[in-house]
């Protein structure tokens, strides 16, 4: 397994050949890229904070809850940081196992879960402003509920 | 137990932004838990108030109660709601 | 849109450059991978037999299919003919979309549908000898059932 | 209309392997169907008898019903089942 919270590029050659094993015949993975509207305005750039100590204690969490669900062979995530352009990928989750319906459900999950859990920040930055997107308030990763 | 002290707070995304800053120490009073932490914080950075309701608290990088206690050499980060939702990514 | 059989090496960055753009926030690529067992039996390496012209059409039709039914931005698909050895990829599925629900789903859909219409064959060959694997008899596109 | 001429037979995987070729032509007699030249194949290629049951069949890249006509100039494939199924991948 592998997480990682990075201020560069990233690679997702890298990530694939991480989880590769010779027993898995499926590979799903997942990037989320900066696209150039959100919630009706045109976006210019992003700019993610992160906790990184944390998030990537969090990844490994949530990687365990999906690795208990789902006979996964290798899980790896990696969330970028700092300003990203149009088109750049702010997330890599990448999943394999040994068929591909696992795969898919297991990366989505974890994708979801990421996106719940993980202390990861993203301000949106629009012609003539800016904001920090906040979603619901982040739910305890055991519990389900807030703490 | 909790005790006397110090705590470093750790600020992120729009909570850094209010505060005008990412880090930094508070002298931990008898009993003093994570939301005691925030409000001691509300009286330096005021444009941090009125937030306990989203806020969440993560003690050394584990998410914790609110009302768990704050141990001197300890990290608080204040955690604002994640991104989260459909219409992220 | 983009699809292609060929006897090259798959190069995954390519197609995920091919789908990305810039109102798409989401990419789900999925890896066909060259496993080491199937069956109870340990595989020395796969050979993949295809009808190109056909399955690059047949491609095209289930990408339609799945265009219709999620909102997708663009959709690649890449199969790989020849002797390939454990740990190469066959089959790579790339999806963008807006959001990442579609792209999970439709990518999922793209490579169930594949693995049941388009011409492509395997043979795996093992220990002391081998065997071309034969699923169902393929259904037909259009109407889901022999013609 | 089907009539005389001539169609070029394509084959595959395990097919191929039987015939001992993946190109073939035949001679098209009267209303010739696509089961119809299969048929016919297998007189001159005992080993692809018997599987009338699993076979599809293409024409010019598009599938198409064993009974479809097939005309000069035309491209037959004769299509196993594909992998298929869980355990593919």
């Amino acid at each position: 397994m592998f997480f990682e919270v990075t201020a560069e590029p990233l690679d997702a050659a890298r990530l694939v050949a991480h989880v590769r094993k010779d027993e898995a015949g499926a590979v799903a993975l997942f990037y989320g890229v900066v696209r150039d509207n959100s919630r009706g305005r045109r976006v210019l750039y992003l700019e993610y904070d992160a906790y990184p100590e944390m998030a990537t204690k969090v990844m490994r969490q949530i990687a365990e809850e999906v690795m208990a669900r789902w006979p996964v062979t290798d899980i790896a995530i990696r969330h970028r940081t700092g300003r990203l352009e149009i088109g750049e990928t702010s997330l890599l989750v990448a999943v394999s196992s040994p068929h591909r319906d696992e795969a898919f459900a297991a990366c989505h999950a974890l994708v979801d879960r990421f996106k719940e859990v993980v202390p990861v920040w993203k301000k949106e930055v629009w012609e003539g402003g800016e904001t920090w997107i906040e979603g619901e308030p982040v739910r305890h990763p055991e519990t389900g509920g807030r703490p | 137990m909790s005790g006397t002290g110090k705590a470093k707070v750790r600020l992120f995304a729009r909570l850094s932004d209010l505060a005008g800053t990412r880090e930094t120490e508070v002298e931990l009073g008898e009993g003093l838990t994570a939301a005691g932490v925030y409000q001691a914080l509300c009286t330096r950075f005021p444009a941090l108030a009125g937030l306990e309701n989203s806020l969440m608290y993560a003690l050394n990088a584990e998410y914790v109660e609110p009302d768990h206690p704050v141990r001197d050499g300890d990290e608080l980060a204040l955690i604002p709601p994640v991104s989260g939702g459909r219409d992220v990514l």
